[in-house]
């Protein structure tokens, strides 16, 4: 990604409406965007979904593989999880090698969706020892307008969630049959802008502020992952606030994607 | 060309598998605008082709070197996404995409009106988010309606199309399993008004009268692909 | 985390397979200024793993791109040696370590004085000789150390130290085979004179109690921590 | 490659030069410079040739590997053709990763001889699903003034038409075959200097002309690919003509091809 | 490794200092530093080594991977050495690919121990024809203050005598075994200083020297390995003499080996 | 060195498999000028070694980081055409050809008169399209004669050679078989003028009495070596 000059103008602005507890774009502290998801949208992913959150836009696309088991876990397929942010994203996004912010990105999806054990890898062997599926999962920014975490982890739980195992063309069985995904964890993600905590940063909180908290929350609100980046201090008490946020709204946008199904 | 088996694609009728006769397009659909955050945009859904682009500038051009003193250059990448394809493509370096994406930025260079922005960059992002054949065609012709889209002067759009051979019967715009299965595959780059080419590529087997065939199809589509991209610029104008 | 299988990791009194508690740390020894050549650096050894942290600079920062004219960027840079772990790691490219030093940077930055040199480098370099556990923990514990060492001016040090849940039993300071089977483990970064934090991960299953739990073992160990690096600090003046 | 600087008064230079229907080196609109093939000229290589064409001087060299068949084609074996064009020859190539330059010299040969059906890929099958021969086609520049094109094309169907499986060497069996190739494809480009096309472009046309078109014919004057390089809008009647052109030079060089053998 | 200025005022000093037969440091010409080796250092290499040479420190680890044999040997199992020399080690070293200087520090010591012979690896082979060891140096600077050389021989070296083979962790068999090295090649290294040769140079004076020469002998003063470095001309008389020295100090630093088993 | 099973490569009259006594090199033909692009260039024909050399400069050194304010910097390059072995080569990354370009620039460097260039650039190309062993010296060997080709002042010519050791005799300029059997290899780079060394690597298994001993057959075939490179400066120039 390529580091914008330090914006002071911007970061005093945000200052000044944090301070009359206001957003760049009116928004309340705990206020999302507009959020639109949308499943079933790529002809060529077994599953996949587009989610819209403001001016964001991402897609999450489901591929299988097959694999050998690794020989410690003979019954086990695998999941991958990859995030791609391509220069057709923003101003700001480069063509090379993933950036640091690409492989965190990837990596805290990644983290989330897998410690939920929302999917059995078990479920995922062919063969013992021999033939295994591997879950593919790709997230794909075309749009990027601040908090792709959210908007990645939202699609990709939904795109797993819709995804049909390709039996038959892999010719495992003479039938496909829908993937099998028991949970669906959900992130949350907060900016510090302005000197507090808001939910949901678009492209200019991002711009602007400073470091960042992502939870994400199972079925039963417990805690699959957490992720604190960039630069930046915060409190016990801090966390504990956006903590309940995330209990509440990731329960909303948990019923948004069993909707979407 | 894959070109092995013998696998029926057309009938003795002149109907092809999927309804359409031999000059028969793919239903073609453009958008503009759906890429927010760019300068430009164009989302084209051609058959089961569906592709954005995006158009970020004219901006300084960086690093220093690339930079000319008189004139834009168009930093063109095309990108296939790793699911839109019947196997996942790997992300990274990819030889095809480098070519395609050389041979685009020859073909928008062409008509773009380059002089006008010197030691600036334009930057036009091809991405194919799923493909089903010629989505070469379908990316220049996505960056063409997003350079429009983003107001950069152009002499002219491109309208990119591909005709090819299929059981020796040419015919205009090769859908997948016609791609696989077809004997040539003739992708070219036109421009409406005048007639003239930017692009061209082929390979395959054509006769000289199979060449000239395919060649006039793809001419003669141009005008109609035209006419929905202009469609496209004043519907989706904001 | 791991988490197959039915390992017993604890049993019924609560003692851990290597005898400590459920709050105990295993045990923790830190040297400074064992890189002679660095302006500054530390060993530390905790546990099994056994990780150095050099420091260089502050200095000229290039290439120029990465200057930032009001402040020194950190330089980061975690990583194993290919005899660290049971399974030799190849040299190159890694994205978990990546990652690792992405967070560590943006621990560290939130305390050095960055301010102080405008348009300079400093140099962090962790490398992770020996694994056990945790080494994210021990690498920035022994980065911060190191910096201390080397005369940079931070508003406090960085403790780095995880807690995590075996047997669904939340206990401090996961060894190789609590972390391998274990069913959380949540490292934080903490800055022992006011409680705040500059690093956060966790991956797992907590529930919102356990998860408080284990935020509480953190805290504690911090200071007893602490101590150890104040202590190396002071011995380890040259 | 090093992009040199824009050549303003060569191209001026050589628009008053085709003005009065001259070239920079004294050849006529469709004429080409001396030209030189000599195969069997590298030792280690299963078959290879040297083309000279005026200042421009290319190697192609072909080897052999064992392959697997592909799962969807166990009868057939494999042609790669890569061109490498290293900062031997010439000043503006650069080391490092291929350049889109090179890049597209290689495929665009490569689709040349592929889509001519030269080699039959079953006869590269050794045992159907297990072992199949890949010919693995070198194109290697060691002095660039022009034209790699259609030196690289005419090096690589000699190199290819006089290989010799080395099936002793690779224990298939006890006596070496020649690699069979049924067909002679062979390309001509044409580069629009001074605002009209000429044949076979030197170092200095190439850097202050325009557009380039590549065509490859095969025995019967059949199209099996076609190229268009670099910034530049052509027309029907120019296309034409150049075609016209093509389907004579290609029998001449045939000639030339057959005749090395 | 970043370039540092040309140090034209250290060479001046360096070579005042030759005149006087001083060094920088008060060592005479063939005195080395202090020198320190300790072995099994690494709890998770199964062979490793630290060596202290003045501010000079490196690691060598030991590892074992199982390997499949060449088909022209299947006998035999392999021996890899890998040396890296990564920026905490000093400040001109910079992350990055292998850089030239540690690509050759990496094959040189490779070859003196590989060609000593001390590793017979027909020890290696498990399965003739299917699985073998496959032994792997690694040589890991942490503080570069010249002479690195030898300090890589010499850890390398004393990792492999004392390494075992992990037969039970691969299960192989259900007893690890002593690896068997049955040599002890060691390198000494030269560099011109102020006109002269040197023995052991330390980062200043390899800063402000010339050409290098590294020199492998075996048990029996046999040589295995020669490398000149670094642009400098040197004569038969000036290498005779280094030889010479290099002939007695080896012994020495073989006894400091066998003493640390 | 290979070393390994029992081929008999000398007889007992110390006639090798090839015809030639101990002391013998094989053929060797230099001309100049076969790179026409190029400021001067060398194909040696060295038994089956076939190489060429290609200088390009002194240029401008870019990047300017290259750049040194005293003297022009030798950009040497060796490399193995894919088709120049026995197995292909793929192209890219390769540590031996980097380590011969490194050891190859550092002897040019000794003899090349770099202060006369200060800031600039000289690029040596050296390219082996076919090796029979040995090939590092016969790419030194056309680099030196390129590089008088060009005019580039130099205080002398390095010639290079190896000798090497088969079924326990010493031997002049081995042959492809004789290195892949053989229990040592030599090679160095000598000024023929002088008797001094600008080149030196060795591996393998010699005693200190055989060691002198190749080291006086490479010091004598340099003489006839430099005869030949000379001959061709003379013959091939235009």
């Amino acid at each position: 990604m390529a580091i914008p000059l330090v914006p002071q103008l911007l970061r005093n602005h945000l200052s000044e409406l944090a301070e009359q507890n206001q957003r760049i774009d009116g928004r309340g502290q705990w206020e999302s965007r507009e959020i639109d998801l949308q499943t079933n949208v790529l002809p060529n992913a077994e599953g996949s979904a587009m989610v819209t959150m403001g001016d964001t836009i991402v897609y999450a696309g489901v591929k299988f593989q097959i694999m050998t088991p690794y020989p410690d876990r003979p019954n086990q397929g695998g999941l991958m999880c990859s995030a791609e942010v391509r220069p057709v994203a923003g101003r700001n996004w480069e063509a090379g090698p993933p950036s640091p912010e690409s492989i965190e990105l990837g990596r805290v999806v990644d983290r989330g969706i897998r410690e939920s054990g929302c999917i059995d890898v078990d479920d995922l062997c062919i063969i013992p020892g021999e033939k295994a599926w591997q879950v593919i999962l790709d997230l794909f920014a075309v749009s990027d307008d601040g908090n792709l975490f959210d908007a990645f982890a939202l699609a990709g739980i939904a795109a797993l969630r819709t995804a049909v195992v390709p039996e038959v063309k892999f010719e495992v069985s003479d039938t496909d049959r829908p993937l099998p995904v028991s949970k669906t964890p959900i992130m949350c993600s907060y900016h510090k802008v302005g000197g507090r905590y808001v939910y949901d940063a678009d492209g200019r909180e991002e711009l602007g502020g400073d470091e960042r908290i992502h939870i994400t929350l199972g079925d039963n609100d417990n805690v699959h992952s957490l992720q604190k980046g960039l630069k930046g201090i915060f409190t016990a008490s801090e966390f504990a606030e956006i903590m309940e946020h995330a209990k509440s709204r990731c329960g909303e946008l948990r019923d948004l994607v069993h909707g979407s199904e | 060309m894959g070109g092995y088996g013998d696998v029926q694609m057309i009938d003795e009728n002149g109907i092809r598998a999927d309804g359409r006769k031999a000059g028969d397009l793919r239903p073609i659909e453009i958008e503009t605008g759906v890429i927010p955050v760019a300068d430009g945009s164009a989302r084209v859904i051609w058959g089961n082709n569906h592709a954005v682009a995006a158009i970020y500038g004219p901006m300084e051009a960086h690093p220093r070197k690339i930079q000319r003193q008189d004139r834009a250059v168009l930093d063109v990448r095309y990108n296939m996404a790793p699911f839109s394809t019947s196997d996942r493509i790997r992300p990274g370096f990819n030889r095809r995409s480098r070519e395609i994406s050389k041979v685009t930025a020859e073909a928008l260079e062409s008509v773009v009106l380059v002089e006008m922005y010197p030691r600036s960059k334009i930057r036009v992002e091809i991405e194919i988010l799923a493909a089903e054949a010629g989505t070469r065609c379908v990316g220049i012709t996505a960056a063409s309606v997003a350079l429009a889209h983003a107001g950069i002067p152009m002499t002219d759009m491109v309208v990119s199309v591909a005709s090819g051979k299929i059981n020796d019967v040419v015919v205009c715009d090769l859908n997948k399993e016609e791609d696989n299965y077809g004997e040539a595959d003739l992708p070219m780059g036109i421009l409406p008004n005048s007639g003239e080419l930017v692009f061209l590529q082929m390979d395959g087997d054509l006769t000289q009268e199979e060449f000239q065939e395919a060649w006039d199809y793809n001419m003669e589509a141009a005008h109609d692909i035209h006419r929905i991209m202009v469609d496209a610029l004043k519907g989706g104008e904001s």
